[in-house]
């Protein structure tokens, strides 16, 4: 029956990591809106922080949990997370030439 | 016909090639496989170092012949600077060229196969590796320094004085505009551009009305600080000036500039070169259509007075052109 | 000493012997990764489409970095089905996060089953996951129908800026005296680019999980005594709403 | 001997490939490694013909620009009207040989070959991990060579925007002919290829990683397989980049979106694109674009390393530090990509930090050259082609790299970028060393893949000649770009300062052409081989320790690789020369570890 005992545990903390981001999605969308209601006139970069963190929370969540990432072995986590910083990477230097591009124009 | 004769004559010179070759394997495999390998590894050895002495030869002698040609006078500040980074990356690389490609050669010779001697097992030594790790990361390093330290300057903000000018690369030419005795440039707007106004400024601006838009050749004065507002009108291009070393891609939709001093005159540099009829060239150096290596324009750097007397005798475009137009 | 290095090889050469193979047919080296070929070849796929969506969204991120205004998505994705006139900011877009998670969380499910091998479980929760695809897919037609009815296009953006910066609207009748996008095109243009291609994955998905559900039923991976190629094409899933998370993100929330 | 003479010992896993194979199955739609490694190689050839022939083309306008001939009009029609190169199909075919040289014939035709036949072979197992897949990532790799094939075609003309394809020009019709019907193609042919190669680099690595054989630890493959693995690494994360930027460009000139196009004024009309930024296009391009050259010398490396060690009967030297430096190029590789980009208009405070990186990853470079020179350092090396080819790699590696320290250096670059300076670099560095390589694989694998050696003669005629000439080709290209030759110019008469190096450039096209027609010895050499070759009676010519030389020799007959168990593997590849007083100067890979050796100790 040890079988059956992990299979609801698995099913458990499925549900649970659920709940979770079905929390963390609300709380997103509430920030944007709050924004959008109340503080329209202020710049949005503190809750754009907000969000994206939220939103690794998130992908931290399907990755680990609805991908079953978490509890495969060591070596398969670091290998497609290695990766990730060349992606890392890429993001500031496209980001930075976004701006770039910006301060030249403007 | 004559075509056909051709071919028959190039498959045949590859046919009798490739008999040649059957007969000499014929021949070589009588021999013991061992003496065989010994044979043919001294003669391809020979040959390998032989090569390697030709080549040795051809390097040597065209570098010392050819060597005004590819270490030409930078005619402009930061040239110089970048003249005296290829020197030093010159003498380093120069270095390791010759000893490494000595060694490869020379152990090619020297370590041969003959048919009585063992080869030594030597499969590791971590200080060996180690000195060679870190003696290229220590000079990469110093090169590196080098180098940011010139990029920097060469890349820093204009200064406020600079000459102010504007390249504007088309298929197939450039647009030169002068910022005028104001020395500022007035605004564009590609949606603004037809045939009297190539350009797209807008005349509406104050500071666009004294611009000076001159297809002739380009003049420039020397020992000045001279920025170049680079734009382009349909595809990608690059204003590239050999002589001054400047080079900067000309992006639509993304204006981009360099500055520098030019510090030899036209007339200089004919002396320096022995040559009257020496002129600088602006060249586009990116891939812009079938017209790409068509886009020349000269660029005349000349000394201060003469520039102002040039400058003095220039005519706004917006009063000769436009509103003589209308 | 020679003993103990004797004892230490043979160990170690013993070792090699012992080790369980779980991929090679005839036994080998251990897995680096430790999950089948089938898997790791899919865990990598996923990580180069994984960059290929990077690549995606830099191409959309550095142009709304580089631009100087850009539309308000609260005042943009603020109409729902059946509510018409009603300003709903986000809300569809909510609903379809919801829908798309929650079809992972199924097929989550079915994984599980699978590893119970329990066909009826895994069929069933399979049905939810593509009834769930479904309606994402549906929601996103509803979307870009509703978008392109208001005068979006890939090239033209209907929504600009007004005086003080507020995102205002095109309306029908104007769109013909106004040639060029008023505002930044790229917002129209990346948004339809970008979630018509996730839009693409979903589909894929939405097949493979057909796929799948048949052969369940038919009782092929039943008799092949796993169910892996659930997992596998799961885990295509569950990447496939990975994505949709960074979208919701970048195109809506912020 | 073919499978049928041995029953019984045929593995039972495997039986079910033991069909009755027609000529269908065997030669063209197989499924087995060794035949779709061929497949790649004889596909990767045909474009190495077809992009060699079109770089003579271009170099004979360039050396006599105003020179008709009226030969070449009669063979290639419209290309030559009048007898002299058209500029548009000078630009087409400038674009095609890159193209075709980086893609299909460095990337495909040499990680699709070597890859596919030696990880199998080298680790021990019976096929890639998914054949199914590897068949498909080949035929893909067909459609893609046909699309690109049929792009030549074109009345309109084929693709000419370079092989970099930067927009606008690539996506504007009215800017170039060829940015038509002829980039379309080119761009639906790219689609395929990365698929294609997505495919393949999938199945490399998790091959490599879950099929190797008892014993054959990580640490103890050969280096070829190590490079290859690393290869597939790179591609399979850098590929999906170019992808997006290609999918980008097709929406900007399929939907009309504007990713990378703004402000442009193109024919006498001011377009509707407003706000992209074409720097981005140039970003995402080479972030495949600086691994894809990796992609094509890395398996160079391996290879070289593998059959110097074998031909000089000494082990690799540093094979630890050998993989670490391939590992460390692979990490760097992905982190330097704007060192293209330089004078582009990008920020000037990124492009000092890409050049920080772009200088530092000539460090496991110059580990590697320095490793292979000790390599053969008190050697006893063995002549055959194979080795001379690795000879020149590396001679030719020293020479193209050591360039690449003045182009990584972004204050250097503002001279020399997109001179032919960077020509010589490039070409010396990746494209004649990476050919080097794929020849010397071919020679010495040429047993393995025919059973059948190639002639030696002629791989010696072929080998001095190609040495002494691409030298030649590309030496001179050097004091071009310094003075500052601009690349990809149709003639360079326009300039008065480009003009003066009409005698180089004759003397780099009439050495092209002679390397050109060289290149058929190799080509009848290779064919003549396969049916007239000398034929392999033993199982291990070369007396090599790697595990492919323990298939029998009609191993081709055999779907599965080894007729029986699959071997099991005691040692790393290099043990030769290990004992001085052995008759015999190398242990294979299956033979287990002497008494005498256990007792030594320290072994791999």
């Amino acid at each position: 029956m040890e079988a059956e005992a992990q299979y609801r545990s698995q099913v458990k903390a499925v549900w649970r990591a659920t709940i979770i981001i079905g929390i963390v999605t609300v709380f997103e969308v509430s920030l944007a809106l709050s924004h959008f209601f109340f503080f329209y006139e202020h710049p949005k970069l503190v809750i754009n922080v907000f969000m994206t963190l939220a939103t690794l929370l998130k992908a931290f969540y399907i990755i680990a949990e609805f991908m079953h990432l978490q509890y495969e072995k060591r070596t398969l986590i670091i290998t497609l997370g290695l990766p990730l910083v060349f992606l890392t990477w890429l993001i500031v230097v496209m980001l930075v030439e976004g701006k770039f591009a910006f301060s030249l124009l403007h | 016909m004559q075509l056909l004769l051709i071919a028959l004559a190039i498959i045949l010179v590859y046919v009798v090639i490739a008999h040649v070759g059957k007969a000499v394997e014929l021949i070589s495999l009588i021999k013991d496989e061992k003496q065989r390998r010994e044979d043919s590894s001294r003669t391809q050895a020979f040959w390998f170092a032989a090569s390697g002495v030709f080549l040795g030869l051809f390097i040597g002698i065209t570098i010392f012949t050819e060597w005004h040609k590819f270490l030409t006078v930078p005619a402009s500040e930061h040239g110089k600077w970048i003249q005296s980074l290829i020197v030093v990356s010159l003498v380093i690389t120069g270095v390791v060229f010759v000893i490494t490609n000595f060694l490869l050669f020379y152990f090619a010779w020297k370590y041969r196969y003959r048919k009585n001697r063992k080869a030594l097992y030597y499969p590791e030594n971590n200080k060996l590796e180690f000195i060679w790790t870190i003696v290229p990361t220590v000079t990469f390093i110093i090169l590196i320094v080098m180098g940011v330290e010139k990029w920097f300057k060469v890349f820093s903000d204009a200064p406020t004085d600079a000459v102010q000018i504007e390249i504007t690369g088309k298929q197939f030419a450039w647009h030169v505009r002068y910022g005028g005795p104001d020395n500022e440039l007035g605004p564009r707007d590609f949606t603004l551009v037809n045939s009297s106004n190539e350009l797209g400024v807008k005349w509406t601006d104050k500071s666009s009305r004294d611009d000076i838009i001159d297809d002739d050749d380009i003049v420039l004065p020397v020992n000045t600080p001279i920025l170049i507002n680079i734009g382009a009108l349909d595809v990608i291009h690059s204003v590239y000036l050999p002589d001054f070393r400047l080079m900067m891609d000309a992006v639509p939709g993304v204006p981009t500039k360099f500055w520098f001093r030019p510090t030899i005159t036209t007339e200089k540099m004919r002396e320096i070169k022995n040559d009257p009829d020496f002129d600088y060239e602006l060249a586009c150096n990116q891939l812009c259509g079938t017209g790409h290596w068509n886009m020349r324009r000269v660029v005349k750097i000349v000394t201060e007075e003469e520039y102002k007397k040039w400058l003095s005798e220039q005519d706004s475009y917006f009063e000769t052109n436009i509103l003589a137009q209308n | 000493m020679a003993e103990e290095i004797i004892e230490q090889e043979q160990e170690q050469v013993a070792q090699h012997f012992s080790l369980p193979d779980t991929n090679n047919e005839e036994g080998g080296e251990h897995s680096f990764l430790g999950a089948s070929f089938g898997k790791s070849m899919m865990w990598l796929f996923l990580l180069s489409d994984a960059f290929t969506f990077t690549g995606l969204l830099l191409g959309y991120g550095a142009i709304r970095v580089k631009s100087e205004w850009w539309p308000d998505p609260n005042l943009v994705f603020n109409s729902m089905p059946f509510l018409h006139g009603k300003d709903v900011p986000l809300g569809f877009v909510t609903i379809m996060t919801t829908i798309l998670i929650l079809s992972s969380v199924f097929i989550v499910r079915a994984v599980q089953e699978g590893h119970r091998m329990n066909r009826k479980g895994v069929a069933i929760w399979l049905i939810w996951g593509i009834i769930g695809g479904l309606a994402f897919l549906g929601c996103q037609a509803w979307e870009w129908s509703h978008l392109i009815h208001s005068g979006m296009r890939p090239f033209y953006n209907v929504y600009y800026a007004g005086a003080d910066g507020q995102t205002l609207k095109l309306a029908a009748a104007e769109i013909a005296n106004h040639p060029a996008s008023p505002g930044p095109s790229m917002f129209a243009g990346s948004f339809f680019g970008i979630t018509g291609f996730h839009g693409l994955h979903v589909t894929i998905g939405v097949i493979l999980n057909t796929v799948a559900l048949i052969q369940t039923l038919l009782g092929t991976y039943h008799k092949r005594g796993h169910y892996e190629m659930v997992e596998k094409f799961g885990l295509y899933w569950h990447f496939v709403d990975l994505v949709w998370v960074f979208v919701f993100l970048f195109f809506y929330l912020i | 001997m073919t499978t049928d003479t041995i029953p019984g010992q045929f593995s039972m896993a495997h039986t079910a490939h033991h069909h009755k194979q027609t000529f269908l199955t065997k030669y063209i739609f197989s499924t087995d490694h060794k035949t779709i490694a061929k497949q790649f190689l004889l596909t990767g050839m045909f474009w190495a013909m077809v992009g060699g022939l079109f770089s003579v083309l271009f170099r004979i306008q360039l050396a006599w620009p105003d020179a008709t001939f009226p030969l070449l009009e009669t063979l290639f029609g419209h290309w030559f009207e009048g007898g002299r190169l058209s500029t548009e199909a000078y630009y087409g075919l400038v674009t095609m040989h890159g193209t075709i040289m980086v893609f299909f014939v460095l990337t495909a035709g040499m990680s699709g070959t070597y890859s596919n036949f030696l990880i199998p072979l080298q680790i021990g197992a019976r096929d890639m991990a998914s054949p199914m897949v590897n068949a498909i990532s080949y035929w893909l790799f067909f459609i893609a060579s046909v699309v690109m094939l049929a792009s030549l075609f074109l009345p309109t003309g084929m693709a000419s925007a370079g092989w970099t394809i930067y927009p606008p020009l690539s996506v504007l019709p009215q800017a170039s002919p060829g940015s038509g019907m002829g980039m379309s193609l080119w761009l639906c042919s790219m689609v395929f290829f990365i698929a294609s190669q997505i495919m393949g680099g999938l199945n490399y690595i998790s091959t490599v990683l879950n099929l190797r054989t008892k014993g054959m630890t990580m640490f103890r493959m050969p280096l070829t397989v190590w490079a290859l693995f690393f290869t597939a690494i790179i591609g399979l994360l850098s590929f999906p980049v170019l992808f997006a930027s290609v999918v980008l460009l097709i929406f900007d000139r399929g939907l009309h979106t504007s990713f990378y196009l703004s402000d442009l004024y193109v024919g006498g009309q001011a377009l509707s694109y407003s706000g992209g930024n074409p720097i981005l296009f140039q970003h995402l391009f080479w972030f495949l674009g600086h691994p894809e050259v990796y992609i094509a010398v890395m398996p160079a490396m391996g290879i070289v390393s593998e059959i110097l060690s074998v031909n000089s009967r000494k082990p690799v030297f540093g094979y630890h530090m050998m993989v670490y430096s391939l590992l460390g190029i692979v990490v760097m590789s992905i982190l330097v990509w704007a060192h293209h980009m330089f004078v582009s208009g990008m920020n000037p405070f990124l492009g000092s930090v890409f050049m920080l990186f772009s200088m530092l990853i000539a460090v496991p470079s110059s580990i590697k050259v320095f490793n292979w020179l000790t390599t053969i350092w008190r050697g006893n090396i063995q002549m055959t082609p194979a080795a001379l080819f690795c000879l020149g790699f590396v001679s030719m590696f020293i020479s193209g790299g050591l360039t690449g320290i003045w182009m990584g250096n972004a204050t250097i670059d503002i001279q020399i970028h997109d001179t032919y300076f960077i020509i010589a670099h490039f070409h010396l560095v990746m494209g004649v060393a990476a050919f080097f390589g794929m020849f010397a694989g071919v020679y010495h694998w040429f047993p393995k893949f025919y059973g059948r050696f190639m002639n030696e003669t002629l791989g010696y005629v072929h080998f001095i000649i190609t040495f002494v000439g691409a030298y030649l080709i590309f030496w001179p290209m050097h004091y071009l770009g310094m003075s500052g030759v601009p690349r990809r110019y149709y003639s360079f008469h326009e300039f008065r300062a480009f003009a003066e190096y009409d005698n180089m450039n004759i003397l780099i096209t009439t050495a092209s052409i002679v390397v050109f027609f060289t290149q058929f010895i190799f080509v009848i050499n290779f064919f003549w081989s396969i049916y007239k070759g000398r034929k392999m009676k033993t199982m291990n010519p070369w007396e090599a320790n790697s595990l492919e030389w323990t298939t029998p020799i009609n191993v081709n007959d055999i779907h599965g690789n080894w007729p029986g168990d699959l071997p099991t593997v005691y040692r790393w590849s290099y043990d030769f020369s290990k004992f001085e007083d052995e008759e015999r100067d190398f242990i294979p890979q299956t033979e287990p570890l002497s008494q005498r050796e256990i007792e030594l100790g320290n072994n791999h």
